[in-house]
């Protein structure tokens, strides 16, 4: 029994933050920090960064771009770039459809698509879940119908994060309707310019742009966009599912958000005192300052044991679970900081160098919108029923 | 014991109903939060006509009700249809007038002619004698509907003690931050620097008074508040009858089930709460002031679970903006952040049980 | 709206406290306060002074021995006698078997056995569960073989709570297999000295014994004691089950278990201070305070509606859920209290009259036992999960 | 990093698992915490020859082992097999007796020769000089196996501070109330009336031994409770794989399924905080102080609900002295109670912080 991370774990612990210091754009960390919103150039500008360095594709195996770190070695990556306020690298490319192209995809796919995900040359988005497919995703009724060299590509997708920037999603349809639905599912490759897409936006409780719905009205596909074999993208989606999720809690995000409430809890005031010093504020503090190590503990147990060869399964449900959870939690404990000034929508405040007069604590201007924001956490991404039902039966047996 | 409203009550209950559902329906409402103002000065011209603002105050005060329950049943209706207006700031800003004896302008405000609000935080500002008037000098956060309002009741420290003004729109020194606010309606910093005010009553004895006006809002908060609950469980409840994933409904997943039974089972104590917050208020201070704040502390514990209950068994569906859901849970959850939030009204509430025991012995 | 209770309720009310101040037993009281065990003579001493004043069968027609009350009046007799620490009535007979008996036993039945429950001479005890029939009380399988004048019964009950005093035992039993598990059942009364019955005592986690085990030999059960008709059994225990329910909350027991607590708070104390002052027995106790203020409120809507002719149904599971959640957190917090002295196990201590050296303060000898005791309280009588199956189902309609 | 116990470690616990398994099984529970001394002295003899209570002390003290993981994992095995006997008295005496060089009764103790307890509040009792050696009064709480010990290590105030002493079995003006525990074992009541006591190290000087020996406590009662959990869980997951209500297994009830999820995480969640206080018990004092007040706090959270939740599950039998598990769930349940709950650890982690704060800046 030993926690404490190697010497070989803390020099790359310490090159890691030379490298933030050096690289990461004060203009970027700050806007992270202050919850500002990023723009499609933030986060190309990081994106490039990381790349010239040789850390973006770090899962990916070395030959491809990858860098052979261990998972320790990622997780302390992770979460060093975390507490340096550094924009959240957009994943749907890099970490999602690159590890399908990788196990599944054609040579020739491979040499076009992933150097081009490297280079930024193309922006990703997921066009997984429907109106009618959420939890129950191979519901989903989106259909590619082969024609000579093309599929024709009729339905809907939604809840599509950045869609509105992406130049290519890579699409779960269905190509044949007989037996299971489980069968019957291709994975394809779509650009967005193909005529008859059409992206709408979802605007949000928080009345931010994030999440899209995608419309296709005969698209037509080329045969050759189709990744592996038609009918069998299930198997492809699954592991794409639990694929690289040993990240899953963020517990570097919710580190660097934790420092930021203890501050915040330190400074602001209630009934002329610090609400650190505030006996039910004090409670919740302390309460999800000891659920953060405890679960900053069980995702170390987690990626030990994935060092040791044991690819975790439903374990990584419990850490989306209790992950999702404390970052709700503090967001949670932020709206309650901000007191009256949480009702306050400045919207303009969440914009890069706004300079207008403040209305209340800094802190207090994305609140409440970080809050309802982050209600998305225990929904997307396998709902945290979803995981339960995942721990019950591979865990429990039950 | 008797738990009906009354025949007066029920008549205005249904009258307001009727009216909110017929002129403040969900479109009017997408409307008016995105008008500068934030809210619609011909409904509360029709709202005042129809007497609602009236049934906040008694008759001595010119108007038609001003029981707790007369204010809780009006709140109710206004988060039954989550419509936006001055209601809380009048209701505030009249109880003080009323009890400092300014019935002419209350009854200006009951016709719907002025409008007005409060700012009761005596901490945020001092006031001086300035002749035959006052200055006042400080910031009074979160002001609702400040830059609409035509008289601002302020509370401010003077060397008397907190006392209560009465400021008018547009004086010199008076500058107002608006802005709209993340549940609808808009509210602003009210920045004065010296600003000719009124006093009302005497100097230093206000306190009273405004912890009167404050647990007048509170209950109106509180019976706001579980109207909304009311209605995020019936839109949750037909959400999970007829939402199919897996092949049926997802209110047939007994998890779910589980949960909204719970849930279910305390918005009935939240309810209970805000009857007890109302019945209680025309009782003696302490047991006033005790339920109220143990109301206002269910109703925020019980207000964000049935937010995010809500939202969580919709799921994404109930994060987004066109449906009405979204908005009744942030409505809720911004009721916890006002006249002191599910925390504060535990720790009064310990207080005042340790005051009791106190005076007991 | 006026929750004030009525010049009559309050003058009522007044009655009731000057008979319990002059008729109540002191001795009796304070085993009670104490939170010791009461013996069958205690039980049956309070039951003959209810008895004698004529306020033992409150909620039984006038005819029979009622008295005629209000449901408010009954709630506040409830509450009254809870708050003067008098022994709880056994219910079997009275509030069980009784309303069953008025409602569908023959008028022979009626005129032998209520009586005779008014008087003491039968002490009932129930016969519902059996260890495979919990939850789902339905799938019973001791059944009743008409042999002559006589059934004729084999099977086993079980969680008959003080079965090791009763005279007599109501039992729901299987007369039919064919068809539906719920048809099929009867409901008989069987004289426990009956050759072929034997009960064996459970012991509970606490040590105590107050359930215990009957088994059924070949027992001969004479048919005059069928109540109803053969194979409705189930029609009648369904009637039992929600009859009388709207005192299920228990205010009065947790009102006066919640006033312990808060003296013990006031007086004990923690780190240098009193339990009331410490910030987070504080917190538990007030939001404990605020939670029973709230079910009272309920309880009383539920009543008044009652009264007005609404017979609640689904709201009686709502306040068996929540009125067992609150006592069992009294003594949850009463345990907390009793801080290092909850573990000594001095069982004497419990007995009328310990003289012995008392170990830590006096509330804390029965606290852990009556915590773990008081489980019981969301499994019995409905769980509290199939209290939820209740209201999903008839209030929710899911 | 690694998670793993090493080598020894793990032979120890083979041993130790192995050994209880087959010498206290539940038969020979049941009847030990039957007898009057509440344990077995046998069973303590052999574990006294396997090494296990020398494993509790590191090789200056004359044991074999003494690190955090090594107490953890001993009291692991306690936990999972239920064991009772002097194991947390052993190591509170033991550990203050290192911490004072009296090295020569540790070893008597490790060799299973010498029984011991300790008694560590030093505010409830006093000490005066009497003549060469002490005289200590007062009344010292649940003191665990008072009545078998032959020595008790006593913590008294005197004129110097909170300071160590050692007494002895039947010295005058020792009186010891005893009585068996409701999670088995015994405890008693230490009655002192100017007991003869000698002095451990220097008067005034035992407020940072006493600490490190509770925090030693505090980590060997964290593992016994995950210990217990684990075994609460196993045995309720066999249960709702087994039971049939509605004809179907009741593990297949989704709310009962989504309560064992949770269940299960929160475990870990207890787990990691148990693997937190013995990482840093070998750090600096106030990292090592907030890790066991976490691991406390969270096994005293978790610790509740498990055995609630055990029980409710199993429903009426859960509730039964002839399950196992329900003296799993007393002994959980009253782990809890020793070293401070669950909120005393929680007031004192926020303490430390703002100590920690306090120390900063």
């Amino acid at each position: 029994m030993d926690l404490s991370f190697t010497q070989e774990d803390e020099a790359f612990r310490a090159e890691v933050r030379a490298f933030l210091q050096d690289k990461l754009p004060a203009r970027l960390s700050d806007k992270v920090r202050k919850g500002q919103r990023l723009t499609k150039a933030d986060m190309e500008e990081w994106h490039a960064i990381l790349n010239a360095r040789g850390w973006l594709a770090n899962h990916w195996p070395v030959e491809w771009g990858g860098t052979g770190w261990s998972v320790m070695q990622r997780f302390i990556f992770e979460t060093e770039v975390a507490l340096a306020h550094a924009p959240r690298i957009v994943p749907f490319g890099l970490s999602m459809l690159a590890p399908v192209l990788i196990k599944y995809g054609s040579e020739a796919q491979k040499k076009h698509w992933l150097p081009r995900i490297l280079d930024g040359t193309d922006w990703w988005c997921q066009g997984y879940s429907e109106p009618g497919a959420g939890s129950d995703l191979a519901a989903l009724k989106t259909s590619a119908v082969r024609e000579g060299d093309h599929y024709v590509v009729n339905g809907q997708k939604t809840w599509t994060t950045l869609g509105q920037y992406a130049d290519m999603i890579f699409c779960l349809v269905r190509t044949d309707n007989q037996g299971k639905k489980q069968e019957g599912i291709s994975f394809l490759l779509i650009d967005m310019k193909t005529p008859g897409i059409e992206v709408r936006p979802i605007k949000l409780l928080d009345g931010d742009y994030e999440v899209n719905e995608v419309f296709f009205t005969d698209v037509r596909v080329p045969v050759a966009n189709l990744v592996g074999e038609e009918n069998k993208g299930w198997t492809y989606a699954k592991y794409l599912l639990t694929y690289e999720r040993t990240n899953i809690a963020g517990v570097g995000a919710s580190m660097a958000a934790f420092e930021r409430l203890k501050q915040v809890a330190a400074t602001q005031r209630r009934n002329g005192r610090p609400l650190a010093q505030d006996p039910q504020f004090a409670a919740r503090l302390a309460r999800l300052e000891i659920d953060l190590e405890n679960m900053k503990t069980t995702n170390l147990r987690v990626l030990a044991a994935a060092g040791a060869g044991h690819a975790p399964t439903a374990e990584s449900s419990m850490l989306k679970i209790r992950g999702t959870e404390i970052r709700q939690q503090i967001s949670d404990l932020m709206r309650r900081a901000a007191g009256v000034h949480a009702q306050p929508f400045v919207t303009e405040a969440l914009e890069e160098g706004f300079n207008g007069p403040a209305v209340g604590p800094d802190f207090a201007a994305p609140a409440a919108s970080h809050y309802f924001n982050y209600r998305k956490l225990s929904i997307f991404g396998g709902s945290n029923e979803v995981q339960r039902e995942i721990i019950s039966k591979a865990i429990l047996e039950l | 014991m008797d738990f009906s409203l009354g025949e007066d009550r029920q008549m205005l209950v249904d009258t307001l109903g009727r009216f909110l559902a017929g002129n403040f329906d969900w479109k009017t409402r997408e409307t008016v939060i995105e008008t500068a103002e934030g809210w619609s000065r011909p409904v509360w011209a029709q709202l005042a006509k129809l007497g609602v603002i009236g049934a906040l105050f008694d008759e001595a005060s010119g108007g038609f009700g001003g029981s707790a329950f007369d204010i809780g049943v009006v709140f109710a209706e206004v988060g039954k249809a989550l419509a936006v207006g001055p209601f809380l700031g009048t209701l505030l800003a009249g109880r003080a007038l009323a009890a400092t004896g300014e019935t002419a302008l209350l009854e200006q405000a009951i016709a719907g002619e002025v409008i007005l609000s409060a700012a009761l935080d005596s901490d945020a500002a001092q006031g001086v004698a300035d002749g035959e008037g006052w200055a006042l000098t400080g910031t009074q956060p979160v002001v609702p509907f400040a830059a609409s309002a035509d008289r601002i009741v302020v509370a401010a420290r003077t060397g008397e003690g907190p006392s209560l003004f009465l400021i008018e729109k547009g004086a010199p020194g008076i500058e107002i931050r608006d802005y709209p606010l993340i549940d609808g309606g808009a509210a602003g910093e009210l920045m004065l620097d010296g600003a000719a005010a009124t006093l009302l009553g005497q100097a230093g004895e206000a306190s009273a008074i405004i912890e009167e006006a404050v647990a007048a809002g509170l209950v109106a908060l509180c019976w706001e508040a579980v109207a909304i609950m009311d209605s995020l469980k019936v839109q949750t409840l037909e959400y999970l009858r007829t939402r199919k994933q897996f092949g049926i409904a997802i209110g047939k997943f007994q998890a779910l089930q589980h949960r909204m039974a719970t849930l279910a089972l305390e918005i009935e104590q939240a309810r209970s709460s805000a009857i007890n917050a109302a019945d209680r208020f025309a009782k003696g201070r302490l047991e006033r002031e005790k339920a109220v704040s143990a109301a206002k502390f269910t109703i925020g514990r019980v207000g964000s679970l049935a937010a995010e209950e809500a939202i969580q068994m919709h799921g994404g569906i109930g994060m987004t903006w066109e449906l009405p859901l979204s908005h009744y849970a942030k409505r809720l959850v911004m009721i916890g952040h006002q006249l002191g939030d599910e925390d504060m009204h535990l720790e009064r509430f310990i207080a005042l049980g340790q005051d009791a025991l106190a005076t007991a012995s």
